[in-house]
């Protein structure tokens, strides 16, 4: 009876609280998107299903041992933590929920070394991490799960389109004043007492402007860790909305005639560029930003190892194997960072809402600056393609690829804009470099 | 304007320059490489670019020959059963 | 001279104890069974060669750095470590097998931050930590590789028998009696001074009843850590007796009559069915037994990605690359824990002996159940699909469809028992849940 | 009946009470799910059951005209053999 | 405008040391051999990619977090570290050049223990592990990285022709001359006061000699890490170049009319004798050399793996995702270690040069030892086969093939030759196995 | 000779000496083995031994039936080319 009491008073029935209902129905929402909608699915299957588990009541499975010492509370590991917390706490006194925020506190605030003996006490308690939170940590923390899917993403890119006319790096540029007007975007909300936002908070927010998930995950990771889940689900399902923003935007801002430049075939593109290519970025960073090097040194290294053409096998596997037990991981990592009480709160709505407006900054200022280019180069570029700067492999080439044929249908711009897609990814990992270097 | 803001413009333009400088700086590096090996190499069969980041499909590992005469073998299969 | 004195008395030779021959030649014959009988292969070929790696002499592969300097026992080293464990020993005294063992106990019921300290020292004197050792506490001890073998046998799971006749899962739970049961039966041994077993030690041993490798090695490993080694050979070795354990007790329990029934054909079912069928298993995981929430929460995972559709290519990961990969490592660290010392103990014949009957009683219940169910449904149920309950997936399901024939040679039962084998691996897991809940 | 045994007995009580309980629900929560899911949607193609846990094999790939031509060659080359 | 200034002060142009431009210049020639000249590239590739990411300036990919801190130099982390590695600096002290070698200094000195404090204070203030650091201590470090390729190679392995031919693994164990040789050739260097080495630097280039990738990175990681860079990079640089190295040295001595010595053919060898085999091999390292057992011990396994048949994925896995997802992080390990301040040094020098010398005595080895089983056995040996003793398998065992050819068109002698070339693995790991049991 | 060169030659003796004791041993109980296996079980069908540590290719899993079958038609489909 005793047992079957155990059982009951142990049960998410019992527990659950009105947050976590709230956050596995959002996840089922995703899983729902992901899945019937498409909405990059290989992400955002792992993170809906990361973040159920986040937030089943009493399994602790996005918590540390520390912390899944302090929410069970038995007297005598809490005056054990009390000790390494600096908390006064004496032994046997009753632990109220204001008890446990009191440790909570403090072991948000603590420092490494502390945080890392407090884990050794709650180990010595017979608590352990939860599974999420060991993913989290080797995966995410250690920034090693981002670096790797971004060198599979370099293994699976074609630079080709780009080498044929290397002025559309311009547009990935420009489309990167997507992330930087959403940190101005941040900081008017802060001015107008709207929501609170540090510079980091608005860096990290700011990101998702980037359209690139590894890059957002990377830059949260490092920047504002605590709002990794809300930026990395609000990329990612922008970048599946990317058909549905662009366009309209797209619209407003070139003319039918515009629309319907033809630009001319790209040039064939030698074996060789290619693989000096990834080289050249690389000795560029190596100059100018050394921040920069984690995130584009695996991309180049992933793309290198796709041209080169004699370690095809070591490509074939950071292109499979590799990057999709990374993926599972990473999305179940990501996903532990949906606990309600850290993503039910007025900042993610904020972060949603300045994601798009992120998404939107990107895509005009893309837009415009091939405009302008136009003023300059005699060779006409379509506007259109300036779009594809925002990154969103290769969704948003398609886009431009879609909205030219609409104006023109022999205008093919797809092989255009894939040079600005790719050139986004690359800017965007610049911007991140620059930031981290700033801030971090 | 508060704190936050300036260091968001600040952010901003040192960000929007460096990326553009950067950039500016790929391009012309990246037209001199092109240069260089398209000056100092013997024309060599190029690829295509391709379009999308999907994996290469394999190559046809089945010789021509083989293919041909299946073709062959279809066709007359087909005429055949056509009459 | 000397240096060939060294590699003398270092060899393995001069140091084997009679011990470490026995269990060679007991991992040779698992090898032997593996390969020439085909005795659940895929792990008993890793778990017999680790076994081999484990009993070298002198290599220590499967100590840890303070256990090699333990048995190394140099003066300063011992002194060092005298300090850190609590042990009285004064530098420079003789080491004589009784201080070593000493040392040893001490380490054994050394805390977790104990133990992390002796590690330390033992590697600032150079010791380190074995290669299985390594392996065990990454994969095992860490809990990760069971989960990630039950997320790959999830994603290679098909739930559809089971989707076309759910009250089958009610076979699937009485067949965990063997579970239940063999705590029983240890307690027995206990009671009548045959063995001594702990409570903890007796749920372990229970699990073996559930017929499910990654299962039973993730509970040991929670509960009795220990005997894992001796647990998990007895689990994998009499799944592959299936055909030989199940046959005579169906048998003697069913009339041939009974044997013979035709069970209708199952309705098909839909794609949706199969995509929302994992999510109800853990939204029913979240509500009532958060403590099965790792091993449920990554079997119903990788059952998701099968069946969504969208992410094939993790889907495809999960069932080989990553299982694969993970199988290996599972395979040496559960060898890793068939050193001598630890299994040639009367407790490893008595888990033996247990885990035959635990199959044996799993399999009566399943099969008693089902006669059970036919007084209460109008659809006959052929009672030789209850013995399928066990898991042992899908051996146990063909056993069915195999004695079914012999009674009736147009009586095809194995879509039929896929429905009771599957309920067997979930039903196995929930009573993990209650056993670490209760217990862990 | 010493400690352990009254252990396990209880043990043995919770533990499969509460797997009965269970599955007891998952049972009318599947039957539930289904009956919703066929209730409310489209027909549409189902996929019959499979047997095992095997990785389904690889779609045929092969056109069936090929197919047919190469068996119906095989038939040719088989019975003139014969001959 | 502060912030561009900090971005130019960041920057790698601002920072950039003669030393770091040699070594990216070194780096990318190590990438043209191996892309354009074929020379090894599955490692080299990597190792030199890796290469040049650790010569970013300022970027400490390479680095511990409290390296990078001490490189940053910050005066309260710096007086923070003072406390834990003991170095006599007040608080707010200037801190010169010469300050921060004497922190270099002791980090470099401190025990396993002080070490890990240190990197946890420096952790405390912000700093990072490098991204090849932490690959490093993971793959490396661990040794696991070389073992997990050694465990691929053996399951690539076909042991049939040396099972034909027992007898050619004595040509496997003369060729091991070129270790032990070459230890002898770094006395020399020593003695005549050239270069300095102590007896462990001296072991770890000599194992050059063996002529085997994972086992020189085993060995040297082992026995002088500080070298493993150019341990690593000599040792797959001459595998490369076997095709140039051994040809004259097999034609100085052997006359043409022993090159032209046809072999009779080698007989069957039947499936059962290729499973035992591998178990034989690990018998006699059980009872001969335990601390060969993880080299042989992973080697023996994927062998078995391979050939047992019933295993299949796992022999695919090992041979295939495994063994490419630990190349790819071994190869940027080691490229880790050819930072300009560890690797431009007069000792690099003497290992390649010491290298060469390696590979030319053990081919001398082999050969002489070939002709002299001749006076021994009544079948006659072709002595080219015996420079197929020193591993670099396959490609020594077709220089054999080629060269013998040459004297006589219708002599193929690779299948004869495969049998001493992977009696050259075999020989390596217990020559490996013996250094480290009397220096390690 | 300075100490270093004298445990380098300690070390070349140690070891030379110590792997080719290992290798003899390994070389006896190799051909034991070997005399054992053949021995004590009946003939079975052999594989001849493969020449490098490539993957062994697929394995044929055309029949041969079929494989004939295709030869012929590709054999009739030059000979009719020719003409
Ligand atoms: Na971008
Ligand atoms: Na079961
Ligand atoms: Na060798």
């Amino acid at each position: 009876m005793e047992k079957l009491l155990t059982l009951w008073t142990g049960s998410g029935l019992f527990n659950i609280e009105i947050g976590q209902v709230i956050m596995i129905a959002v996840c089922l929402g995703l899983l729902f998107l992901a899945i019937r909608k498409g909405f990059e699915p290989l992400l955002l299957v792992p993170i809906g299903f990361g973040g159920i588990l986040a937030n089943i009541p009493e399994a602790g499975l996005a918590l540390s041992a520390a912390e899944n010492a302090i929410h069970i509370a038995k007297p005598q590991v809490m005056a054990a933590l009390a000790g390494v917390l600096d908390v006064s706490y004496e032994a046997g006194q009753a632990v109220t929920p204001e008890v446990k925020d009191l440790f909570k506190e403090a072991y948000k605030d603590a420092s490494y070394a502390v945080v890392s003996s407090a884990n050794t006490v709650a180990q010595d308690f017979g608590h352990g991490n939860g599974m999420l939170q060991n993913f989290y940590t080797v995966i995410i923390g250690s920034t090693i799960g981002p670096l790797l899917i971004f060198m599979g993403v370099g293994a699976m890119t074609d630079f080709g389109p780009l080498l044929a006319n290397p002025k559309t790096l311009l547009l990935g540029a420009a489309a990167q004043f997507g992330i930087f007007g959403t940190v101005i975007g941040a900081a008017l909300l802060d001015m107008f007492g709207i929501l609170e936002f540090t510079i980091l908070e608005a860096a990290a927010i700011g990101i998702i402007g980037g359209a690139d998930g590894p890059t957002s995950i990377y830059v949260s990771s490092v920047l504002a860790p605590h709002l990794l889940g809300a930026i990395a689900v609000s990329a990612y399902a922008y970048m599946a909305l990317v058909p549905m923003i662009q366009p309209p935007i797209m619209k407003a801002l070139t003319s039918k005639k515009e629309r319907a430049i033809k630009m001319s075939q790209l040039r064939p593109v030698s074996k060789k560029e290619k693989i000096v290519f990834p080289l050249v970025v690389l000795i560029a960073v190596v100059l100018f930003l050394p921040d920069a090097a984690p995130l584009l040194g695996m991309f180049t290294f992933g793309n290198l190892m796709r041209e080169c053409g004699v370690v095809e096998r070591l490509s074939d596997t950071a292109q499979n194997a590799l990057i999709n037990i990374v993926t599972i991981f990473l999305g179940l990592s990501v996903g532990s960072k949906l606990m309600a009480d850290k993503f039910l709160d007025a900042q993610t709505l904020g972060i949603l809402a300045l994601g798009i407006v992120a998404f939107g900054v990107g895509t005009a200022a893309g837009v415009l600056m091939a405009k302008l280019m136009n003023y300059f180069t005699k060779e006409p570029i379509n506007p259109l393609i300036g779009s594809a700067g925002v990154s969103a492999v290769p969704m948003a080439a398609r886009v431009s690829n879609k909205v030219g044929l609409e104006a023109n249908p022999q205008n093919f711009l797809l092989m255009h804009a894939m040079g600005p897609n790719v050139a986004g990814v690359i800017g965007s990992a610049v911007a991140a470099g620059v930031m981290i270097k700033l801030l971090g | 304007m508060n704190e936050l803001m300036s260091q968001a413009i600040d952010l901003m333009v040192a960000g929007m320059g460096f990326v553009f400088v950067f950039l500016v700086v790929l391009v012309f590096a990246t037209l001199l490489m092109s240069k260089i090996i398209l000056r100092y190499t013997k024309p060599e069969p190029t690829t295509p670019a391709r379009t999308s980041r999907a994996k290469p499909s394999a190559p046809a590992s089945v010789d021509p020959d083989v293919a041909e005469a299946i073709k062959q073998a279809i066709a007359q299969f087909r005429s055949r059963h056509k009459k």
